[in-house]
């Protein structure tokens, strides 16, 4: 199974509509205290050990500004 | 036929003010409220529209208040079906109106020229915005001046009438009913966003208070109507539908009879429906002068520019400056003789208005004096001038 | 001037302007028999659109609101909003309710709204010369297709039927009788209902486009061509040999608008009575 | 007598009603006139939004305000965009600091309040955030009354968000007494 | 911004000006990943009406032309019609295809021209604030029916199917994946495709209509009510129960508008040169 | 951007004629058909329009010339999708244009902003017929002239050409593809139903023989390029599409880089859309005298009436009247200084037209000498003034 | 069977489409040669013996002006 | 040289095409300018029409007609509301005496043809009087060619019709020939 090696949200235009943390099946997102530039509070992947590299919070993202990198896919390049 | 005075604010700093509101209410409401407000009281019970900023809010109290008073607010599928319902509405007896803003008014071109045709007393408000085409919707313009009155094809007049405050979106939109009766035509309401979405208060005065124009019905038997003769007033009675004159209504060039193919009547019926209006201007054009009527620098004004105008004048009285701000009320069909008494003796004369320069060529066909340049004081893109500015201009233009 | 005739036409407005043999008299007469027979010429409103066909009704002794082309429908919307109690009948061409009008003909559908679209399909627009419309058949020579007509036809009744019609017909100038009656059915239907008749138009349709300006010819062509079908699902067969399904397809009742209107009038001024909902 | 007040923030924070608000309150005060004006994008996406009060005895002409008296701001776009329309020695500034770090020199006459943080924190709702800012600058509008605004506030929002925003109200006016400038 | 945003988007014109969790995002790059998938970026030509529906494509780094409230599908003919080579696609709304632009929907399916409709169902008017839409359920409260909408709903699929669409689709954006295919089955099609996708406006549809400006509520919403039912002859059972049917409904080859014209043009200069009939 | 001259028949009676006629053909044609000649020779290969009297023909001839030159003519549901359609074409790098009549006109207009909001050359004809509304679908009339420059809403400008013989509707047709193509913008032809159905002789030179205006292109790369960064001549470069420029073009107010919300740029750029025509004005502005240039009385004329005038000008010289007739041939923007020097020292002004008073009112604007009345012979419900009325116009008025 | 009095054509507005002649199943008219107020060629009821009263050429008439009157009814009305 | 020639009747005749035929001739005569001009209802039904040639050897600026010096009258509407602006010593006046009794005085330059009558009876369809009387009339049109007109009347016809059209025109010439009046 797949993992995640970092999940990267844009700062400069999350909106913090949360759709991510509702969309995740592994429960890998929190809503956090940091701001985004349009004054949002972004989510948190706190969990991101749980993440099996669905895709779905990235597709979902209204705004795409969600990534998330896979460790697997990492190695395969280096 | 009485109207209230114009002039915003008047019931509150005047003599009588107490007495008034007692008997009306004063509340706090958008100017685009207000409008509704008048309309209900002047006997609107059908309106037609199609959302769009900044007059949308027109279409929602109606929505939430014709309810109440067994009229029927229809969300049409476009422009163009609002304005024709309501032709239809009003040929059906029943007061009627509209409200849009620049896209949409270009779509009701066609149906203003079929209320002209057909002669069908209704109500149209243009909260203008920004244009040209989607332009800015949330800002004010007043760029659709000239549309009002010359968007439709061929040879016709009517009424348009352009309220700086929300009192007197109140107050026009009496008056446009009244005179929409009157003269069975379409009167045109041009208001600006500032104007539609501005909340201050209004005096809304029992009904006994107001005057209200019905229109006139025919009373003879039927063999003896003829359905487009006018009356002495220049026009005719309005033989609405259901009342058994079995009316025959076309939009094309018509005879008395209301029958195609006499070139000679349609001619003179053409004539009749511009004289109608054009003859009877004192009884309804309207221009108002704030500041010093001696003046010689003078401005003209109209819509939401008047208020700030006249905070103008006020502080170039402050500062030893004299002013006279004219205000034209109704501003087609152009009230020339009233403008010219207005700004008689002036030197200098100064347009303001959010448009690259519209009332300013009727100013210049109006004031025939090559010695006087009629300036321009330009805004546009959504941009409501500042009093401060208007002084600026007076100073560096010099 | 026949006793149908004598008795409903506004005389003053004689003769009709349409051409010799022109199918849109008939439509007239056929009309005026229905309202006889229901002696409901009282009750009528009618409006109207732009083209030949738009002025059907203004020969009629009725009152009449003859607007701009392909507006007949929200004109008569606004006449049945103020005049809840009228038989509200609209009169419109192909090109009027197809073309330019077509938007209307979906929102009134859907509203179903009380009122009769009487639609004259000459499949063509024959007021300006002969040019194609949506229901000119594909391949036809107009005087805007010269070369042939490469677009599909639009078909009034599916359209109806699809936006929420609740009674839907067909019929040609070559059926009067069943026409009559289906004009009586929608006089007292209570909802909208589109009915298209096929109607001849020998000067453009005919001269154009069938070969012939000959009435009889083509009236004859509508006989020959327009053939009785009812079931939707055998329309496809019908019109794979050229020939266009007619018959009543559709009549049923459903919540009719200025009923609802009224009703929710009365519930909110109740409410309201109550202190209602803001 | 002739005061301005200015709200502004970004599109979705409901800063035209706090506007609305207190022009509905002066129905409540006969002899004043008041009008409010506003410029804002659409819907709440962002984007500048702004809000002109004007409170006066006499008929006020224009209607937008070129002396403010006090600036209400929300959204660090605002400041950047409005700030130089206060006067410094004039203009009382409020603003949330929850979206805005500081207001710069030569501004002094300021307030701080954390409406948003507080509406996200206490309300788990960061709608109710201008609220809380209406009521912490209640007492700073003169003419105003909290007992009218409340009333006010009451029936300007939808019947079952009504309790939650006077709640918020209530405790934006307790911020106000507990934290007041001085 | 993901890589797929890095890729494609108009980087300057960013931020989306859509509200936090509307829908319009999540379809711009689901049009994206089909566009990707089928490496057609630079055939591409988009057109668009007013709306919020109507930015989607403003955003993506490809010719596009937004014009008028209702009109872009006509703005999109005249596009394809002078680059025939081109994928045309029309980003629109419920109001902007089916109040004001219906009839532009009616004539484009029924000349089946090659262009993908893709129209954003919101169920309300979102720009202008939550205005009622013909797409709007009967009985729901909007800011202009704040006593309870009392018309018919039009559904789009069914009207661009009685208008002879070649290609008709519904899906939401709960859907993502099978309207990722459907994208690129429309792309691919010879002919008119229609696309309805239900979409979440957490601002006016959740919060006036649904009861809940959540953005998670509404996309929830729309996977509770959104089932799959390809067979037309079963969807009224569907909406009986309050739900909407979503799939893949039509799929044809019929003759295409833009090869019809170009048949003809040539067959007509051939007979020129034969000096042909008049 | 040499253009040939405008002067009806002038191919016929003029020096050169035997050799121009070596270098084209002469053929009897209708207006309408002349209009359709000069805009294929122009390069007009998409043609969008809806049937209506007395435009119809252009239409008509168009359905079956295009495809013989690969170009595409598409009868739309309406004149809405129409010109919309246009638009489309334009931007899709073709030379497009539509034609209507008032009613269509009318529908048209939001469209002509949306054409001068995303500056795509187009070409619209008007053939004016008698109004308003539905009016006289077979008569001619004049009364759509202020509708043509200011129909739609908001601030914007565009030119008019007005032709009076089946020759100018050639002329002018190719004037109208190649302004706007220069000033990228919708060039407007307003004719009437005589001349769209007058036939008569017109010269149809090689195209070797006249000059075509094609848009000017970016050549730069494409990170290089500003999409409404005008060029010196202020128009900027069009980046059709398919041509890589990935162009973002929409109908709000913008930016230099076609996004909306930059309120300053927006400004400037609504601005450049009225400057970028009217500081050039020099480069099509055309009024011609018939007659005699120093008589004082003067008729002023436009579209059909010239002809007309022109005759009374001859009758009234073989009567010994001198006369001189003030042509107006681009009509939008209002050439005002080429019409004060037509009409220099003239004491007595006739505007003569078939409306109830337009050109009068810019004449009146223009000549602001009080002492001058600016008299008005109008004609109206679709007749057509015949010569002898003018000089008895003369006589009775004065 | 019922017969036929007279028929009339309303020579103000008669159009001579012929449309009458076409739908009579009995053959009853024929072209004439008197021309209507409108310059047409009206049809003549010439076999007005073979009529049997259907109404078809009345009910068909597109300008609404041929009339049929029947014999019995007549009767009857006496 | 000023040439002006008004054919006038009712909608549906082919009264504008008798003109659009004859202002196409004049292609054939390089030296002359035309202008035709046409008034009418819409299609075939009934009403007034009328159709207005002039030929000039000079640049044509008024194109209609005001002293006529041929008038082709197909019906009797025609003749009532256009007969006045013939002059009684310059006019010749042609007229359909099937459809038409009889031209006033003080109009006596008259020459009747009954186009109607014989395209009925001869050719079977009243259509074809209008080219009927076109053959009746071209030798009273000077500059004008009974030969060019033969071959514009054949390629103004749909091809079907091209045959019979000829041949009307052929025997109004005939009828012209045979009747013309002194
Ligand atoms: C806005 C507008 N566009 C075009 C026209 C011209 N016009 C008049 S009737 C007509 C077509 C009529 O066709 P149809 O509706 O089929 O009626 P028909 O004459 O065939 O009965 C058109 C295009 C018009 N009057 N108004
Ligand atoms: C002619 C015209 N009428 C009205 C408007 C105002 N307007 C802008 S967007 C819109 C409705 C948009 O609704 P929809 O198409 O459903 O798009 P959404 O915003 O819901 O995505 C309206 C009525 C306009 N711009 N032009
Ligand atoms: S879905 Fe995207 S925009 Fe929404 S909170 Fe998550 S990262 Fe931010
Ligand atoms: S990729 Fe899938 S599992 Fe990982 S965080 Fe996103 S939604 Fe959750
Ligand atoms: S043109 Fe056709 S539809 Fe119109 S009146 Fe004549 S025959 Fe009838
Ligand atoms: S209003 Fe609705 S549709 Fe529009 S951007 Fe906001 S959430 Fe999306
Ligand atoms: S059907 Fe009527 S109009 Fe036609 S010929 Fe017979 S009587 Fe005359
Ligand atoms: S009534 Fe019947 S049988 Fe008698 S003439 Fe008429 S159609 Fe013929
Ligand atoms: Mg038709
Ligand atoms: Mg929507």
């Amino acid at each position: 199974m797949k993992n995640a090696e970092k999940i990267e949200i844009d700062r400069r235009y999350c909106k913090g509509c949360m759709l991510c943390k509702y969309i995740c099946p592994c429960d890998v997102f929190e809503p956090g205290q940091t701001r985004s530039d349009l004054d949002y509070l972004m989510p948190q992947p706190i969990r991101i050990e749980n993440c099996r590299v669905c895709g779905l919070c990235e597709s979902n993202c209204p705004d795409m500004v969600l990534t998330v990198f896979a460790k697997e896919k990492r190695k395969e390049n280096q | 036929m009485p109207q209230r005075q114009l002039e915003s604010g008047m019931m509150f700093n005047g003599e009588g003010r107490k007495e008034a509101m007692k008997k009306g209410r004063i509340k706090v409401m958008l100017g685009n409220e207000a409008c509704v407000e008048a309309a209900l009281l002047a006997g609107c019970r059908f309106y037609g529209g199609y959302p769009i900023t900044p007059a949308t809010e027109i279409l929602e109290i109606m929505s939430r208040r014709l309810p109440l008073v067994d009229g029927l607010c229809l969300q049409m599928e476009d422009e163009i079906a609002a304005l024709v319902a309501v032709v239809g509405a009003s040929w059906g007896g029943t007061k009627a109106m509209t409200a849009t803003s620049g896209p949409g008014f270009c779509l009701m071109q066609e149906a203003i020229g079929l209320a002209v045709a057909v002669e069908a007393p209704c109500v149209i408000v243009n909260v203008m915005r920004g244009g040209p085409a989607s332009g800015q919707s949330t800002s004010t313009a007043q760029g659709d001046l000239y549309q009002a009155r010359y968007g439709s094809n061929g040879d016709y007049s009517l009424i348009v009438l352009c309220p700086s405050t929300a009192q007197e979106m109140f107050d026009h939109t009496i008056k446009a009913f009244n005179l929409s009766e009157r003269f069975r035509i379409p009167v045109i309401i041009l208001s600006d966003e500032v104007v539609g979405h501005i909340r201050e208060k209004v005096f809304i005065p029992d009904a006994d208070q107001l005057t209200f124009v019905e229109r006139k019905v025919p009373t003879v038997p039927r063999e003896e109507f003829v359905i487009f003769k006018p009356e002495e007033n220049g026009v005719p009675l309005m033989p609405t539908f259901n009342t058994g004159y079995k009316s025959p209504v076309i939009s094309q060039a018509k005879s008395l009879n209301g029958n195609r193919g006499n070139a000679k009547e349609a001619v003179e019926n053409i004539h009749r429906l511009v004289s109608k209006i054009e003859d009877h201007m004192d009884e309804f054009a309207e221009v108002q002068v704030y500041g010093d009527d001696k003046a010689e620098t003078a401005f003209v004004t109209f819509g939401s520019v008047c208020r700030a105008a006249r905070s103008a004048v006020d502080m170039g009285k402050e500062k030893g400056l004299a002013i006279r701000s004219v205000e034209v009320k109704t501003v087609w069909p152009f009230p020339d003789d009233l403008v010219r008494r207005a700004l008689a003796g002036a030197k200098r004369i100064v347009v303001a208005e959010m448009n690259l320069g519209m009332i300013q060529r009727e100013i210049e066909r109006v004031i025939r004096q090559p010695e006087i340049k009629i300036e321009l004081f330009s805004k546009i893109g959504g941009i409501y001038p500042q009093p401060q500015e208007f002084l600026r201009f007076l100073e560096e233009k010099r | 001037m026949n006793p149908l005739g004598e008795k409903y036409l506004r005389k003053e407005f004689l003769p009709f302007l349409f051409c010799p043999g022109c199918g849109d008299g008939m439509i007239v007469q056929a009309f005026l028999q229905a309202v006889d027979d229901l002696g409901c010429i009282d009750d009528l409103a009618l409006t109207a659109g732009i083209g030949c066909s738009a002025w059907i009704g203004v020969y009629m002794n009725v009152d009449i609101l003859k607007v701009l082309h392909g507006r007949a429908i929200p004109a008569a919307i606004g006449l049945k909003a103020t005049q809840p109690s009228r038989k509200v009948v609209t009169f419109t061409g192909d090109g009027d309710c197809l073309a330019i009008g077509g938007n209307h003909l979906l929102h009134a559908a859907r509203r179903n709204i009380d009122m009769t679209v009487v639609m004259v399909n000459n499949q063509i627009y024959a007021m300006t010369g002969g040019q194609v419309a949506p229901s000119t058949v594909v391949g036809s020579k107009t005087q805007t297709t010269p070369y042939g007509n490469i677009e599909k036809q639009l078909d009034g009744c599916k359209i109806a039927l699809a936006a929420g019609a609740t009674m839907v017909s067909r019929w040609s100038t070559a059926h009067l009788k069943p026409l009559i009656k289906t004009f009586k059915n929608a006089l007292n239907h209570k909802g909208f209902s589109y009915i298209e008749i096929m109607s001849q138009c020998p000067v453009q349709t005919g001269r154009y486009l069938l070969g012939s300006g000959s009435p009889q010819f083509n009236l004859q062509w509508l006989k020959d061509h327009c053939v009785k079908e009812e079931d939707p699902s055998r329309w496809l067969e019908v019109e794979s040999q050229g020939k266009i399904p007619v018959g009543d397809f559709l009549r049923i009742e459903q919540p009719e608008f200025m009923e609802e209107v009224q009703r929710m009038n009365q519930r909110v001024k109740e409410e309201q009575g109550k202190g209602g909902d803001r | 007598m002739r005061k301005e007040i200015i709200f502004c923030g970004f599109g979705g924070q409901g800063i035209i009603l706090m506007g609305v608000i207190i022009a509905r309150m002066m129905e409540h005060f006969p002899d004043l006139q008041v009008t409010q004006a506003q410029s804002y994008g659409p819907a709440s996406r962002g984007g500048a939004c702004r809000t002109d009060v004007v409170i006066s005895d006499q008929q006020i002409n224009y209607p937008k305000s070129s002396r403010p008296d006090l600036m209400v701001f929300m959204s660090e776009e605002a400041v950047k965009r409005l700030l130089s329309e206060a006067d410094p020695t004039r203009t009382l500034i409020v603003y949330d600091n929850t979206l805005i770090g500081a207001i710069p020199a030569p501004y002094t006459k300021t307030f701080a309040v954390p409406a948003t943080k507080q509406a996200e924190e206490e309300f788990k709702n960061r709608m109710v955030a201008n609220i809380f800012m209406l009521g912490a600058v209640i007492e700073l509008i003169n003419p105003g009354s909290f007992d009218v605004l409340k009333k006010i506030v009451g029936s300007s929002v939808p019947k079952k968000f009504e309790e939650l925003n006077i709640k918020a109200l209530e405790a934006g006016y307790e911020y106000y007494r507990t934290h007041k400038p001085a």
